[in-house]
Order: C-alpha cells, then sequence, then structure tokens
C-alpha cells in the first residue's frame, strides 16, 4: 500500500516576539518519501526538535508549508486531531515522561490501535513486534526499565498503522548498549509496516548505522544532505567534519577526536 | 490562609533557544533588565490597586439595604419625589461606569465617605489608626522574620531528625490555633492571672503619648528622649506581638522549610561541599543566598496574613489600630469604614509585594543583569 | 606515589544494595576511568571517595589516601571535620552539569576563591590573582572580566572549564570527574577531554573519570574498570579493555559503539589518518583537522 | 552479585501514617465528626434553653459552666460542631470545584481565558483573607449562608491557580501530546491524562485548606459577619466570652474546639502530604546510583 510523501518546503519557525524573537528553524526543505529511513542530525539547540513538533502540528510556523501527501498540515488546535493527521506519529525522547504513569500498558496500546486507518496486529501482536512479553500489557508503566518504556512507546506509535513515524532524540536517554538496538528496533519495524521513519538525534554514529539520507542540523538550517555513507565518508560542510570528528571511537588508542 | 507563591507564567521551554553568549557592552540606565523588570512589577500593581477600587465599588453598591434608605430614613424613601431628587443628586441614577470614576474621583481626593460609628470622616479615622497597625505589624514581622527563617533553615537542613518534627508540630499547630481566641487566652493568661504584662492599650493609662513625628509611640519616644515611655510601649507591644507572632512564624517556618529544602537538593549545594568549605559558609553563603527567592515571597504573603490577623486581635487588646477600627466597623456594619479598610489595607499589600519584587529585581543577577 | 587505593567497598540505603564490594586502584598522574550504566554504581563510588554519599547510607570497607606528605589509612574512618579538610584541598570534584553546579547568584570570583581562601588561608588579592592565572590555565578568556560575571552569562564549555578551575584551584592530589562531558554539546566534549588530560601531565593529578561512554573513555583513560551491579567486573589497561575485552558485558558494551572513525578525519595523534579507515570512492582531499593549537607534542607517557 | 534494586512493595501501613502527627489529627477530626454526627441523641442539654443560672463556672452538672444567658456551654460548643463542620466541608468543595475547573481552563486552553482568569485570581489574592472575606461578608450582610457565599468567593482563585500550573506542566509532558496525537479531544485529555495525574496534590490542598476555611468561618462569626445569635457557634461564642474576662470558661471551651478540629486537619494534611512527596524517606522506589 503506497504510503504518503510527507514534504517541507522553506519552514521557518519563531519563539518569542518583536526583539527577543528567536528563529529556532530558518527556512528548511525535506522531503520524507514512504518506505524511507531520514536522519536528522545536530547538536542541542540546532532547532530539529522544534522541526519534529511542527510536522505535528504541535509548533505553529512562521513561514513555509509542511504537507502531507500534497494537503497542509494545520496546527494542531484544542479540537481532536484530524483523521488524516493521525498517520503521522511520534515517539519521544524521554521514557519515563511518556507513558501515562496511572494507566496500563496495554490500554495505552489500544488508544493507537482505536485510530488505526489499516488492519494492525492485537496489543500482543503489537508487543512481540517490538521484543516485549505479551504479558507487559496488564502491567503499569513504572514497573518497567527506559529501554522497555521506549519500546512500549514504539508500539502504541505503531498501533495507529502510521503512515510517517518521527523519533525526536527517542534514544538520547537510553544506555549506550541500547541505543542502537533500539535505533534498529524502531527502522526495521517502521519497515516492516509500510511506514518511513524520520529518525532525530545528536549522535550520528547511530543514525548512519539506520538512515537511508542524513540531513546535518546547524542553528536552523540545513547544512548537509546526502546518502548516509557518503555524509559519513566525504562530509562536505565544514560544521559536519566537526561533528563527525567529535565522535569518540572506542578504538583503544589513546587519542582524543576532533 | 494558606497562599502558594504568586503565579509565574510557565513559558513554553525554549527547547532549542541558541547559546546565550557573554554580554559585554554598557547599556543606558533605562534599557538596564532590572528596570525593564521593576517597571513591568510597578504598571502590574497599580493595575492591581484599581481593580481594588473597582471590588469595593461594586461590593458598596451591592449593599441589600439600599443606600437610599439608608440616607433618607424608613419614612422619607417612601415618597417618590423626595427619593427622585436624592437620586440624581447623588448621582445613582448615571450608568455604573459614570459611577466608578466619581468613585474613583471621590477616592483619589482622600474622601472614602463617612463613618456611621464616629461621623468622622473615614479617612480621618484611617490616618488615626494607621501608625499604631504599622507599629505592631513591623515589630512582628521582624522578629518573625529571624525566628521563622532561623527555625525553617534548622527543621530543612535537620531534615526527619527530631528537632525537625518538633518544629514542624509546632509550626503546624501555630497556623492552626484561630488568633482572636490566643488574643484572649494570652491576654488572660499574662495579665489576668499572672500580671507578667500591663493591661491592654498601647500606653498605661496614666503616661502621655510622646510628640508626634511617626504616630509610633516607640519610636516618637526614642526620638524625644524618653526612655520611660519607650519602655512602656514596649511592655504594651509584648502581648499583641506574641500573639500574631506565634501564627506569623509558623507560617513562615512551613513555607522555608520547604523552599530551603529544595535549595538543599540543588547540585550547586553539593559543589560547595565537595569544595570542603565549612559547613556555615554553605549554609549561609549558598544555601540561604539560593533560597532569597521564594523566601522573599513568603515574607510577603506573611505580611498579608499578618494584617489579617490584626483585625481579629487589636480589639482584645484595645489597640487602637486599623484592626479594631475593622472590628468595630464589621460587628456594626458600619460599610464605609469596612470600605474604608479593606480599600488601605489591600492598598498596603501590594504596595509591599512591588517592594518585594523591586528587593527580588536587584538580589537576583540573572533578573538585574539578565 | 600518590593515590588511592579502595578495598571491598560496600554502601546500602535502605533495603537496596548499591556497592557490592568495589576494590580499585587509582594512581597520581593516570587517569582511571570508571565505565558502567546507570545503575552500576559508579556514581556512588565517586561519592564515596569524596565523602559526599547520601545521608543515612551505611558504608563499609576501606579507602586508603596517600599523598606526597601524608597517608590516611581509611578516609571512610575519617571525622566529618577531618573528612572536610581533605574535601577540596586533596580531594576534589567536578560534576556533569556545570550550569547545575554553579551559584546563579555569586559571581564567578566568589565561587572560584571561597574555598581557596578557606584552605590556603590567602589574601583577597593572593586568591584573586590565583583565579586568574587558573581560568588562564583552562583558556577561559579574558579572566579578569570573567571573575566579576555569572554563570549565567557563560557557555555550557566555559562553565565546565570553570568548574574544573575550581576544582584544582587547591591543587588537590586527586580529582573525580562524574561524566564532566555528558552535558555538553558533541563539539565542546574534545577540549575538555584535552584539558583533563594535560592536568594529568602538568600537575600530575590522579583523575577518575567516570563515564557510561566508552569511547570517551577510550580517548583519554589510561586504565578501565567496568562496573555492573556495584561491583567492579573487569579492569586492566585501556587498550586490554577496549580492544580485547574479557567479559560478555564489557564486550557487549564496546560492539555498541563505533570501532572506526569515519575516513578522513584524523585525531590530534600528529594528523594522519586513521591507519585501517578506507577512503570514500568520491572524498576529495582535504587538509586534516590540523592539531588543536594549544596541544603539547605527545608526551612520551602514553606510547600512542 | 544482586540485580539493580527494584520496587520494594510498600508495607501495608506506611509508616508516615504511623507518626504520631498523624495519629493525633487522625483522632482529632474523627473525635469532632463523630460529635457532629450524633450530638441530637446525646443526653445534653438543649443549646438554645437558657434555664440555668446565668454565668455559673464549669461544675458537675454544667462541665463547661453556663453563659450569660444560662444556657449551658458544653451542649453549645458540641452542637457548634454542626454549625462549623459542614459548612467548612461545603466550602472546600464549591471551591475545589470551582476553582479545578476554572484552573484547568485556564491552564489547557491558555491564551486571552488565563490571563483574564489569572489576573482576577491576582485581584483576590491582592487583600489579605480576612479582610476581603470581611469587606464582602459585610456588603451580603450577616448570617451563615452568607459568610459562606463570601468565603467561596475569595477561596476558589487559590485552587485555581494551583491546579492551573499542574496543569500547564501536565499539558507538555510528553504522555498528553502523545495522547492528542493519537486523536484525542481536549476532554478526554482531560479526564484521562491530565486530572489523574493531578487528584493527589488537589486533595492535600484541600485538606490543609479545611483547616483555614474553620479558621476563615468562626473568624467572621467572631467578627458578627458569620453566624447570628443565638445559634450555637463556636466563632461567636468566643466573641461574646472574649467581652468578659472573669467567665473565661465561655471563651475557652469553643475555642478549644476550633484549635483542636484545625490542628487535626492540618495534621493530616501535612501527613498526606509527605505519604505522596516522592522525595520522603519512606517512598522507597527504584533507586538510581
Amino acid at each position: 500500500m503506497m504510503g504518503a510523501i510527507l514534504q517541507l518546503d522553506g519552514v521557518t519557525v519563531r519563539y518569542g516576539r518583536g526583539a527577543s524573537a528567536v528563529t529556532a528553524v530558518a527556512g528548511v526543505d525535506l522531503e520524507l518519501p514512504p518506505g524511507q529511513i531520514v536522519g536528522l542530525v545536530g547538536e542541542s539547540g540546532c532547532g530539529k526538535s522544534t522541526l519534529a513538533r511542527a510536522i505535528c502540528g504541535l509548533q505553529p510556523l512562521a513561514g513555509g508549508r509542511i504537507t502531507l501527501a500534497g494537503e497542509p498540515i494545520p496546527p494542531l488546535g484544542h479540537r481532536r486531531r484530524p483523521a488524516r493527521l493521525l498517520r503521522i506519529q511520534m515517539v519521544f525522547q524521554n521514557p519515563y515522561a511518556s507513558l501515562n504513569p496511572r494507566r496500563r500498558v496495554g490500554d495505552q496500546i489500544e488508544d493507537g490501535r482505536r485510530v488505526a486507518t489499516r488492519p494492525v496486529g492485537s496489543v500482543s501482536d503489537l508487543l512481540t513486534e517490538v521484543e516485549m512479553d505479551a504479558s507487559a500489557a496488564d502491567r503499569f508503566p513504572h514497573e518497567f526499565s527506559g529501554g522497555q518504556r521506549q519500546r512500549i512507546a514504539i508500539a502504541r506509535a505503531m498501533a495507529a498503522a502510521p503512515d510517517i513515524l518521527i523519533g525526536d532524540e527517542p534514544i538520547a536517554s537510553l544506555d549506550a548498549s541500547l541505543q542502537s538496538r533500539i535505533a534498529s528496533l524502531m527502522r526495521d519495524v517502521a519497515l516492516r509496516n509500510d511506514a518511513s521513519l524520520l529518525f532525530i538525534s545528536h549522535d550520528l554514529a547511530v543514525v548512519r548505522e539506520i538512515a537511508d539520507t542524513i540531513l546535518v542540523m546547524h542553528t536552523g538550517h540545513i547544512v548537509e544532505r546526502g546518502p548516509a555513507e557518503r555524509v559519513w565518508a566525504a562530509p562536505q560542510d565544514p560544521y559536519t567534519r566537526r561533528l563527525l570528528a567529535a565522535i569518540p571511537i572506542a578504538d583503544g588508542l589513546g587519542r582524543i577526536p576532533g | 490562609m494558606s497562599h502558594s507563591s504568586s503565579s509565574q507564567h510557565a513559558e513554553p521551554a525554549v527547547a532549542d533557544a541558541l547559546p546565550g553568549s557573554a554580554r559585554s557592552t554598557r547599556t543606558s540606565w533605562f534599557a538596564r533588565p532590572v528596570v525593564r523588570y521593576i517597571g513591568i512589577r510597578g504598571l502590574v500593581s497599580a493595575v492591581l490597586l484599581l481593580g481594588v477600587t473597582i471590588v469595593t465599588f461594586i461590593l458598596t453598591n451591592l449593599v441589600p439595604v439600599s443606600p437610599i434608605t439608608a440616607a433618607l430614613g424608613e419614612q422619607a424613601a417612601s415618597d417618590p419625589a423626595t427619593v427622585a431628587k436624592f437620586v440624581h443628586d447623588a448621582g445613582l441614577d448615571k450608568p455604573a461606569i459614570v459611577q466608578y470614576f466619581v468613585y474613583l474621583g471621590k477616592l483619589l481626593h482622600g474622601d472614602l465617605g463617612t463613618s456611621i460609628q464616629t461621623r468622622n470622616p473615614v479617612t480621618q479615622d484611617l490616618g488615626q489608626a494607621f501608625p499604631a497597625t504599622a507599629e505592631l505589624a513591623l515589630c512582628v514581622i521582624l522578629i518573625s522574620i529571624i525566628l521563622g527563617l532561623g527555625l525553617g533553615l534548622i527543621a530543612a537542613v535537620r531534615k526527619d531528625r527530631f528537632s525537625d518534627q518538633l518544629i514542624r508540630m509546632v509550626s503546624l499547630i501555630g497556623i492552626s490555633v484561630p488568633t482572636f481566641w490566643l488574643a484572649a487566652a494570652i491576654y488572660f493568661l499574662f495579665f489576668f492571672v499572672l500580671r507578667w504584662a500591663p493591661g491592654s492599650g498601647r500606653l498605661s493609662p496614666a503616661a502621655t503619648p510622646p510628640p508626634r513625628v511617626t504616630g509610633m509611640y516607640t519610636v516618637d519616644s526614642l526620638l524625644s528622649g524618653q526612655f520611660t515611655t519607650f519602655l512602656d510601649a514596649v511592655t504594651h507591644l509584648a502581648l499583641p506581638t506574641l500573639t500574631l507572632t506565634l501564627f506569623t512564624v509558623g507560617m513562615l517556618v512551613r513555607f522555608s522549610r520547604t523552599a530551603i529544602l529544595d535549595v538543599l537538593n540543588q547540585d550547586y549545594v553539593r559543589a560547595a561541599r565537595a569544595k570542603g568549605l565549612a559547613t556555615n559558609r554553605v549554609l549561609f553563603g549558598y544555601v540561604v543566598r539560593g533560597s532569597i527567592a521564594p523566601i522573599l515571597t513568603i515574607v510577603g504573603l506573611a505580611f498579608g496574613s499578618l494584617l489579617s490577623g490584626t483585625v481579629l486581635t487589636e480589639q482584645v487588646f484595645a489597640w487602637g489600630g486599623l484592626g479594631q477600627y475593622a472590628y468595630r466597623a464589621s460587628t456594626a456594619l458600619d460599610l464605609p469604614s469596612v470600605m474604608g479598610v479593606g480599600l488601605l489595607v489591600g492598598a498596603i499589600y501590594i504596595i509591599t509585594n512591588f517592594i518585594i519584587d523591586v528587593v527580588y529585581g536587584f538580589v537576583d543577577p540573572r533578573v538585574r543583569i539578565g | 606515589m600518590t593515590g588511592l587505593v579502595i578495598s571491598d567497598l560496600r554502601l546500602r540505603i535502605g533495603q537496596a544494595d548499591i556497592l557490592n564490594g568495589v576494590s580499585l586502584g587509582i594512581l597520581g598522574g593516570e587517569i582511571t576511568g570508571l565505565a558502567g550504566e546507570s545503575g552500576s554504581g559508579k556514581t556512588m563510588t565517586g561519592l564515596v571517595l569524596c565523602g559526599l554519599q547520601p545521608a543515612g547510607a551505611v558504608v563499609t570497607g576501606r579507602v586508603e589516601f596517600t599523598d606526597s606528605d601524608r597517608s590516611i589509612p581509611n578516609l571512610l574512618a575519617l571525622q566529618p571535620r577531618e573528612f572536610n579538610r581533605l574535601r577540596g584541598r586533596r580531594i576534589a570534584m567536578v560534576a556533569q552539569d556545570p550550569v547545575a553546579s554553579l551559584h546563579p547568584m555569586l559571581t564567578i570570583g566568589t565561587q572560584l576563591t571561597d574555598h581557596v581562601r578557606h584552605h590556603l588561608r590567602l589574601s583577597k588579592q593572593q586568591a584573586t590573582a590565583r583565579a586568574v592565572e587558573l581560568l588562564e590555565r583552562v583558556q577561559v578568556p579574558t579572566p579578569e572580566t570573567a571573575l566579576r560575571r555569572y554563570p549565567h552569562q557563560f557557555s555550557g564549555g566555559q562553565l565546565q572549564r570553570i568548574a574544573i578551575a575550581i576544582a584544582i584551584a587547591c591543587e588537590p592530589a586527586v580529582l573525580i570527574a562524574d561524566e564532566p562531558t555528558t552535558a555538553l554539546d558533541v563539539t565542546v566534549q574534545a577540549g575538555i577531554l584535552r584539558l583533563l588530560r594535560e592536568l594529568r601531565d602538568d600537575l600530575g593529578l590522579a583523575i577518575i573519570l567516570i563515564s557510561h561512554d566508552l569511547g570517551v573513555m577510550s580517548a583519554i583513560a589510561d586504565t578501565i574498570a567496568v562496573m555492573r551491579y556495584g561491583t567492579v567486573i573487569e579492569q586492566g589497561s585501556r587498550q586490554q579493555v577496549i580492544q580485547q575485552p574479557q567479559t560478555e558485558y564489557a564486550r557487549e558494551l564496546i560492539a555498541a559503539l563505533p570501532q572506526v572513525p569515519p575516513p578522513g578525519i584524523t585525531t590530534d595523534a600528529g594528523g594522519q589518518p586513521h591507519p585501517d579507515a578506507q577512503p570514500h570512492p568520491d572524498a576529495q582531499p582535504h587538509p586534516g583537522v590540523q592539531p588543536h593549537p594549544g596541544n603539547h607534542p605527545h608526551s612520551t607517557r602514553t606510547g600512542a | 552479585m544482586t540485580a539493580p534494586a527494584t520496587l520494594i512493595r510498600r508495607p501495608r501501613i506506611a509508616p508516615v501514617w504511623r507518626r504520631p502527627l498523624a495519629i493525633v489529627g487522625i483522632l482529632f477530626v474523627s473525635f469532632w465528626f463523630i460529635t457532629m454526627i450524633i450530638v441530637p441523641f446525646l443526653p445534653l442539654a438543649d443549646p438554645l434553653a437558657q434555664d440555668f443560672t446565668p454565668l455559673s463556672p464549669p461544675s458537675g452538672t454544667h462541665p463547661f459552666g453556663t453563659d450569660i444567658l444560662g444556657r449551658d456551654v458544653l451542649s453549645r460548643t458540641l452542637f457548634g460542631s454542626r454549625a462549623t463542620l459542614p459548612f467548612a466541608i461545603l466550602l472546600v468543595i464549591i471551591s475545589l470545584i470551582l476553582g479545578s475547573l476554572v484552573g484547568a481552563i485556564a491552564g489547557y486552553f491558555g491564551g486571552v481565558i488565563d490571563e483574564i482568569i489569572m489576573r482576577i485570581a491576582d485581584l483576590v489574592f491582592a487583600f489579605p483573607t480576612i479582610v476581603l472575606a470581611m469587606v464582602v461578608a459585610a456588603a451580603l450582610g450577616p448570617g451563615i449562608t452568607n459568610a459562606v457565599i463570601a468565603l467561596a468567593l475569595i477561596s476558589w482563585p487559590n485552587y485555581a491557580r494551583v491546579i492551573r500550573s499542574l496543569v500547564l506542566s501536565a499539558r507538555n509532558q510528553e504522555y498528553v501530546v502523545a495522547g492528542r496525537l493519537l486523536g484525542a479531544g481536549p476532554l478526554s485529555s482531560l479526564r484521562r491524562d491530565i486530572l489523574p495525574n493531578v487528584a493527589s496534590p488537589m486533595l492535600v490542598l484541600a485538606m490543609l485548606d479545611l483547616g483555614s476555611q474553620i479558621l476563615l468561618l468562626s473568624g467572621l462569626s467572631f467578627l458578627g459577619l458569620g453566624a447570628v445569635p443565638p445559634a450555637a457557634e463556636w466563632g461567636s461564642m468566643v466573641g461574646d466570652g472574649v467581652q468578659q474576662f472573669s467567665n473565661w470558661w465561655l471563651a475557652a471551651f469553643p475555642g478549644l474546639a476550633i484549635l483542636t478540629v484545625v490542628v487535626g486537619f492540618n495534621f493530616i494534611g501535612d501527613t498526606l502530604r509527605d505519604s505522596l512527596d516522592p522525595r520522603s524517606a519512606n517512598a522507597v522506589t527504584q533507586v538510581n546510583a
């Protein structure tokens, strides 16, 4: 089933008004074709989380357009989110805040299934798909570790059978060994369910392992874009080079990167 | 009477704000962040003051006993002609907005109407009564701050140990005591039974008040060197101060304990300890310095509840201040006086909180330098 | 030789066992890496060495501290007042989040000199002079004006440098750095790591580097101890632990990280590309990253 | 090696409820609640009957003595619980519902509504409480109903401000945003995600506020603006008793009644906050060293 294409043209977002206004996102173009995994990399404060929130309609635009399958995405007001936009779902950074502490895991995944536009597996199917035991459905979030909670959050997002899954720094709060496992889990789950994935992170090394194309963002602009291997091996932009050089390498040779 | 601190707007977390850069150029004084901060706080306080007048205006007109019968008396009120003339003269036929501005105009000229009880203009009564309450309130707030913050600090530092439990229990009892009953109990015990303190009033009946400078007997007697009067005034201050201090300290201890506990958990306190500084330096140099903002807010709140307390206790000590005036006014349903006290006490409270905001502006470098 | 010897360190809070017998040697002039994930007890170990473990924690075991002029058999047996004299003077700490560990209402000058004057009995002028010298040492620009400024007027990287200056102000023997680069932007981390290595060489400091990131360990740690569930499960030189990890857990940790840097990226080891990096077909020749200007010729101590 | 410490099952009665503070609090409050319910069935004199020798000090027949009109102070004090407690509880419920509704709307929808509501609340906070209560009650005229209306008018802003800040911070929580992205409307988002996580702090506020409302109600009666004679109400009884010091028992016993019930509520409120406060010592959760 053909997914929908997400298109960003000259997207601009500003915080605050008048003299104190801060331009978090300055004219970003981005394309997320169906079935593609796009990595968006940048340091804190570069505007990547703001961009993610703008795509979900959580952040009003100061300029530019975001369209899903050609139709513009309005900001999410106080009313219920329009059905066609339910095809964009998000996984958040902090696993300890992305699940309602007072509701069972199964009920929260059911929230997603209720709005699914395409046939989707049962709660236990979804849990198994994110490598969790089906019995987790009857338990409460505080009984799980950070990694497990993030898997549950992925299951909840996929329960809505989205065409587009956005990961807003989904691995930043996890332990190093878990980070690449959860990142590749998101990639596999998205591909298996015909969803495209926009994976946002400050960790270029992990993004490189899962993304087809990589965009590097700095102070609100996209400074580099290209196939993952090319950006990794032959960065054009000096900032990308600095980012790459700063990655600590576990080779035991006692050399400080950068 | 417990209030949480004044509301701070939760600005949208600017997660992606660009990192701040060090600012070097000297800016002219009016553009300095602290002046802008005080300006805004000043504006808010002015609007609040206006709001207070609106509240009292609405309440005066809400009176079930219509002002007409009150002014003309039952019999005359039945004659439509006199009523129409009175309504016209008093401008009661004009729209509410106009009546309000007339009311505001009178306020600005210090005309708060006439007290039904004393037949004097309310402003004159308030002017007469204000210094007595001011003297008592200042005395109480000074003692309460020292005691309250001191005990709050001890309770926070020795969290869950015996002294903390004791301080918390006593302060909880402190805020649970009905102040109007406490005043009577203290007066009965220390004057009536034990004779440790002199009777009611601000001076012994025989003593003559010192030449009026501030209207506060303790200050005026010191200024004019009359030490016997000073001593007399201080001993008379003892019981009302004790009454109000118990309640105010109870409140200050509870709030400051929580505020200091929060600061004690901050990283910069642990960092200070990691530097091997002496405990006192860590406590007063870092912990107290770090909790100044919430403590200033707490002092503002405590001052507010202290003003409330005077209304319920001055009568017992025949203190002759705003509190007693308010007590007599409310028991006799003397509305102009009640409104007058409401306005004045409201204004005092707003101005005090404004002063506290200004002090905070200078204390916190993030506001002063921005 | 200055340093610490930790033997069978245990710590319990309520019913929870946080440290279950940590044994570790820390030598002067060396960076000892303490690696482990959250809940492994690495941070608590650092806190115990500073005597800053939470109140009510039951601590057993021995920590022997030797310095150029004295030797203390067991820090844990010291009275609070005695330990306090060592804190900041002989054993110093740098916390993870520089923004949170500097008092927002005190100037950098005050926070840089108050403990120096307390420990070394210096006058205000002497302490201020020393403060300027320290800020220069940690490459903070315009030190004189910086002393009068407040923390909110500096960037994260500069604040961490100031925090390090505060820590080394009394020339301690041991510096405990708890995740010193985690809260900083990637591009700023390298500078802090380089500064720590310089301090090890110039001051002969015994540095305990606590971090979950084995990449950081691989960059500057001389020896690495991997912790899990409150004990040290593997210990050895940097090459040994990273290149031939003994335990399954250590292997798993290392496998999760990139072993090979991006091709064409040089490190501060003389500017030549990494030996086993394959250049990408359409990589244009571009000037390698010049070694950091302030860098000393590679000291012979650690065979590169 | 033991696994990392996980959640320790909470003991049956949390230790915080076994502290002396809590026990005393529960004792006082239950005493007055039981009194409030059973007092009409107790073998007591009619609180309004003036058929005893006036101003007789406490004695065997009249343990609390009699007042100036010859009424039995003991029965009036016990009956006083019926004049204060129900109204205080009513007041807290009204303020809690009104305040929560207004506060949740202000916090959730923000913008102009939030500004207006918060400015009104600031206006009410601009007055010291009893002074505003006095002004409003005087305007409405004395009587317990007017006093309750006056107090309700000035109490809801406290709840509104607390719940507004709780809702504001809850609204930005990721699980609430996730719920909205999954198509939850404002009502279900408030009902399912926000309010359940905001309920416990409000419960603590209500319990602590009960004590304050009793003090305010009896304070107004003391000022002659609450219960009007001949009602048996603690505040007005103290008000009468304060006039003559020699008959100490007139003011002593109703005052003690107020003190004990308010202390009771405050002790319970304080314990409640400790048991819900994550930082408190005994709520051992996953220890992250």
